[in-house]
């Protein structure tokens, strides 16, 4: 299908239209912070903006989440999973780094094996809408970690600033069903090309900071150095990384009491916690910071490489912006491509 | 500054040679415009990275707890504050840590520099003796550093260190401020107003953890939230949870919060948590006449009484 | 079917030391003084032994005033417990009020083993206050 | 879609105190649904999460063997919130049970061969579940000899006492019972774990070793497995770890790119060869 054309001016009507139908989620502005959030008027989108503080996987797989309420367990039908038929999401305005970061957690929730009822709830009629990078930002390293700031992968449609307008580019049937919702005029060759010349440097923007090729290698080789030590030594432990990561997944479950039943739910928690994996008995097989944030850099470009086939990194920069005590992934992942 | 850093490095080697020290903590170049990170210094040779500047926010007195070596340690105003309420707390010996202290002109909050630059990028950033140059994609801006700095650092009444082993620098004059303005501006508010403030700041909380891991006095091995035999409280965002991890995090910090303002530098989405720390430091000020972190010698407020604390809270039929 | 507000009854927690305001409270019983039927008492060893938490978690599971009583100053079975506890209260108190809960909702006070009317008299004023300031809703976990 | 987070109902028939200090309690669960337990299909060496009231759930190894129908058992140390509620439940109070979980004993690898089982205190209970299987008549013929080596540090700390008698009686398996001290009426052998291994152990040929137990044990029974000539394809260990959702999912329980709760508990020693010393 051919590129379209959506005038900027037109944004908050056809967001008010789609209302109708979808839940929508753009970013929007809270106090000083852009966030993903659930709109209640198209107005509300912020799309000025270079990425938002949170990645939008809250969406998907919020922070906590109920899995089960239950007032025994006498009978099944005394849990109560409370999954509603949700109208479709439409995840609109997202960065392609975050929609990148959606494959991934496709397939750690859809497996084979396990379905995660509640991430596919919501994930089977999303239709994600990014808007590509013209301005990326000097902590963005998504082209080298196979993505770009154009990257089509996670979205269903890609629009591309080219000033007053976007120009939209269908992905998949998704997005072109969609676009079919509103007529919009084909692009002309001359915005194409306006487009075009935004991708390209874009792209050129965007150096490269960290080598992809040999990495897991390296990282399963070095498992034992005691660069590791060195390298974690100021991590404080806190979960600043790990939660605003866009693929990061990692999730504790824990029950709370009520009244005369209980509630289960599913909450997010940090490989940088000492408490992660520590035993009933006391061990731990990872006390330190040097194991636990051997285990985040391993987990992300090995482990996830081995089981789910891609890297666990779509280079969003939100780790590298946001640490307290600016440990560099970049920096980290360079010392030990160099070693 | 280079001059400072040029100091900074000199005691290091020679402490280091000397052997009077393992390690040496301080800050060297960060790896963004806006940033020092905290480094840790074992050899002479590496003591070239240490630097000081505008941007050495970190309260590295968190790096002390539980070491078994001896250590020289860089810190201005607040972090030997923090180190005075580490060794009363006995987290540290004095004996163990050489204080390279530094008085200190404040730090510059890289937040609100980016605020100001309303979202252009910054790319490289000079540092004049009281001036900023931040460059960035085809502009130049220069500001004066000491209108940007953290509100706990406009706030400080403590910047000159308290004891020191080394001086770097010379001792600048305190600030006569009213430091305590704005919490008393805050209770003029309704009950209502602030509960709703409160909750705000509580909603944007991702309880990551990194104020209380950046807390230099933050030290327990096992925190209340933490526990959970009992399970003090609930682990999920839910806003009740989330503000009473806030105001028991402050009660425990009661008395030994030194007001570096760490917490909030460390809080991804800047939830305004020293509105309860200060708070707790105002009235202990007020009520137990004590300031953590300033004499090795006076007691902690909360391990100690006086007959006639105050007692006019109380109901009285 | 909607319950008129003047049904409403608060639930209290009081938290009260073991050698004083409990014996109090025991004193108003025996001696048939009437006060309102309330509170729910929680007995603890002494009032240095109440954690701040103990409040917040009643707070936080839906009670609508809390009492703390302990030993008058220099009564303290355990000579100093009440002085220090009295610090702690100071802070939490201010605090309390300082985040927006109402002014109130948690209350302290001394009471003696032979203080049985002070006892009903402190219970009196904090159900009347807790009354007039309704059912709690801040920091009550939903 | 099978929501792979919901716990069946079972009910608690039978508790059985195990040791003398009280702490571990073996409990015999029913389901409260036959068509659960038609679908509830395990091997020895799975594990499955216990749910208990507000409390939360945890992992277990399943104690039965599959072939013990009707029920699931679980021997349960009291260490946390959800042991700790648990040994406070009777007969008639009801669980909710999600698994079967994890890989399992390779059992068809196993058939043929000579099997001997080395554990350790608490460690014990898939082994004893494993070994019930290879014991019931219309398996038994499937496996070789089948030696089982079982020590805890004193007699009272012995699992499956009433068990152990049984095995002790049948001349289909040789089972050695050791304890690290013995006492007044203690009459078999005494000596840890390893040390034993090493004196009664058969050969390894055509065997396979099974070993389960705390860290301190296993540490010291490899070296003497391998000696005995075990090569580590033959090897197999339970690991333990923290673990929450038992999917691999959630994060903690790996050691490298490998989940205990999905790619295990079970692994054979080459296996763990190739992994990082993370556990």
């Amino acid at each position: 299908m051919k590129a379209k054309i959506i005038r900027k001016q037109d944004i908050a009507d056809l967001l008010d239209n789609l209302l109708r139908k979808y839940e929508v989620f753009a970013p929007v502005k809270r106090d000083d912070l852009v966030v993903c959030d659930r709109i209640g008027s198209g107005s509300e989108a912020f799309l000025d903006y270079t990425n938002s503080i949170k990645p939008p996987k809250e969406i998907l797989f919020p922070q906590s989440e109920t899995l089960f309420t239950y007032s025994s367990f006498d009978d099944a039908a005394n849990i109560k999973v409370p999954l509603s038929k949700e109208r479709p999401y439409l995840l609109f305005g997202i960065r392609p780094c975050d929609a990148r970061s959606l494959t991934l957690l496709d397939k750690v929730f859809n497996e084979e094996k396990y379905k995660d009822v509640y991430y596919l709830n919501r994930r089977a009629n999303m239709v994600v809408v990014a808007i590509g990078c013209v301005k990326p930002r000097a902590t963005c390293f998504c082209t080298s970690v196979g993505g770009g700031p154009f990257s089509p992968e996670g979205s269903d449609l890609l629009l591309a600033d080219i000033g007053d307008d976007y120009i939209v580019q269908v992905i998949t049937d998704k997005g072109a069903k969609l676009l079919e919702e509103r007529e919009a005029e084909d692009a002309g060759e001359d915005k194409l090309a306006l487009m075009r010349k935004a991708i390209r440097e874009a792209e050129a923007s965007i150096l490269p900071q960290i080598t992809i090729d040999g990495l897991k290698e390296k990282l399963d080789r070095v498992f034992d150095d005691p660069i590791w030590g060195v390298l974690s030594e100021k991590c404080i432990s806190c979960g600043v990384c790990t939660y605003l990561c866009p693929t990061c997944y990692c999730f504790d479950i824990v029950d709370e009491a009520r009244d005369s039943g209980g509630e289960r739910l599913r909450i997010w928690d940090s490989c940088q916690f000492p408490l992660f994996t520590l035993q009933a008995s006391g061990v731990n097989p990872r006390p330190t910071n040097k194991e636990r944030y051997r285990q985040r850099i391993m987990h992300k470009f090995s482990y996830c490489i081995d089981d789910y086939g891609q890297i666990g990194c779509v280079g969003c920069g939100r780790c590298v912006t946001e640490c307290p005590v600016n440990l560099d992934i970049r920096q980290v992942l360079t010392t030990i491509s160099n070693k | 500054m280079t001059d400072l850093s040029n100091q900074i490095r000199e005691s290091a080697r020679k402490l280091l040679q000397q052997r009077e020290v393992e390690l040496v903590i301080g800050f060297e170049q960060g790896t963004l415009p806006l940033r020092n990170t905290p480094c840790f210094i074992r050899g002479q040779e590496e003591a070239e990275r240490l630097i000081w500047g505008s941007f050495c926010d970190n309260n590295l007195a968190n790096y002390l707890v539980k070491r078994q070596e001896k250590v020289a340690i860089v810190a201005k105003g607040c972090d030997v504050r923090a180190i005075v309420e580490l060794i009363k707390e006995k987290q540290v010996t004095r004996e163990q840590v050489i204080i390279i202290g530094i008085p200190c002109q404040g730090m510059v909050d890289r937040r609100r520099i980016e605020a100001e630059l309303e979202g252009k990028e910054i790319l490289e950033v000079g540092e004049g003796d009281d001036k900023l140059i931040l460059k960035g994609d085809g502009f130049t801006r220069v500001l004066n550093w000491n209108e940007y700095l953290y509100p706990s650092c406009e706030a400080c009444t403590h910047r000159n260190p308290v004891i020191y082993d080394i001086l770097i620098g010379d001792m600048v004059e305190e600030k006569a401020t009213d430091r305590y303005a704005d919490i008393a501006e805050f209770e003029t508010k309704s009950p209502e107003e602030r509960w709703q403030y409160i909750s705000d700041e509580a909603s944007k909380c991702i309880r990551c953890y990194a104020c209380r891991n950046t807390c230099p006095l933050c030290y327990c091995q096992e925190c209340f939230v933490d526990d959970t035999h009992p399970q003090w409280i609930g682990k999920t965002t839910n806003i009740s949870d989330t503000i009473i991890f806030h105001i028991m995090r402050a009660l425990h910090l009661a008395g030994r919060c030194v007001e570096c303002g760490a917490c909030e530098r460390a809080c991804p989405t800047g939830v305004d948590i020293r509105k309860l720390n200060r708070k707790l430091a105002s009235d202990v000020k007020e009520l137990f006449h004590y300031e953590a972190g300033i004499s090795l010698d006076q007691v902690a407020p909360l391990a100690t009484f006086r007959p006639d604390d105050p007692e006019g809270f109380m109901l009285n039929p | 079917m909607k319950r008129e507000i003047n049904d409403w009854e608060p639930k209290i927690v009081a938290f009260l030391c073991n050698w004083c305001s409990y014996a109090g409270a025991d004193l108003a019983g025996v001696s048939r003084i009437q006060y309102p039927s309330n509170v729910r008492i929680i007995r603890v060893p002494c009032s240095g032994r109440i954690n701040p938490f103990f409040i917040l978690a009643s707070l936080q599971r839906g009670v609508d005033g809390v009492l703390v009583s302990g030993c008058h100053p220099g009564d303290c079975h355990y000579l100093t417990g009440n002085y220090s506890a009295r610090r702690k209260f100071a802070l939490l108190k201010n605090l309390l009020e300082y985040v927006g809960l109402e002014e109130g909702r948690v209350q302290f006070s001394w009471v003696s083993a032979a203080e049985g009317g002070r006892f009903a008299e402190v219970v009196a004023r904090v159900t009347e206050r807790v009354k007039a300031l309704g059912p709690a809703k801040r920091l009550v976990k939903r | 879609m099978k929501n792979p987070y919901l716990p069946l109902p079972m009910r608690i028939d039978r508790v059985v105190t195990e040791t003398e200090d009280k702490n571990i309690k073996t409990f015999s669960l029913s389901f409260l649904n036959s068509e659960d337990e038609t679908g509830f299909k395990y091997i020895p060496g799975q594990f499955a999460e216990l749910s208990v009231l507000g409390k939360g759930e945890a992992p277990f190894s399943i104690a039965s063997s599959p072939t013990q129908e009707g029920r699931l058992e679980f021997t349960v140390n009291k260490v946390g919130v959800v042991t700790t509620a648990l040994h406070n439940m009777e007969p008639g109070e009801t669980v909710g049970v999600r698994g079967p979980l994890g890989n399992g004993y390779p059992i068809e690898a196993l058939k043929g061969k000579n099997i001997v089982i080395i554990g350790g205190g608490f460690g014990f209970t898939s082994l004893r579940a494993l070994t019930n299987f290879m014991l019931v008549q219309r398996n038994r013929s499937n496996f070789g000899d089948i030696t089982v080596i079982y020590g805890a540090r004193s007699p009272g700390l012995l699992l499956y006492k009433d068990e152990l008698q049984e095995w002790g009686k049948q001349d289909d398996l040789q089972l050695y019972v050791t304890v690290d001290r013995g006492d007044e009426e203690w009459k078999g052998k005494v000596g840890v774990v390893p040390a034993i291994a090493k004196e009664v152990a058969p050969g390894s040929n055509n065997a396979y070793a099974l070993v389960c137990g705390p860290p301190v044990m296993i540490r010291f029974t490899l070296p003497v497995v391998q000696e005995l000539g075990f090569p580590p394809e033959r090897t197999l260990l339970s690991l333990e770890m923290r673990m929450k959702c038992g999917l691999g999912k959630c994060g903690r329980c790996n050691i490298g790119n490998k989940y205990v709760c999905r790619d295990g508990p079970v692994f054979t020693l080459a296996e763990l060869n190739q992994l990082p010393r993370e556990y």
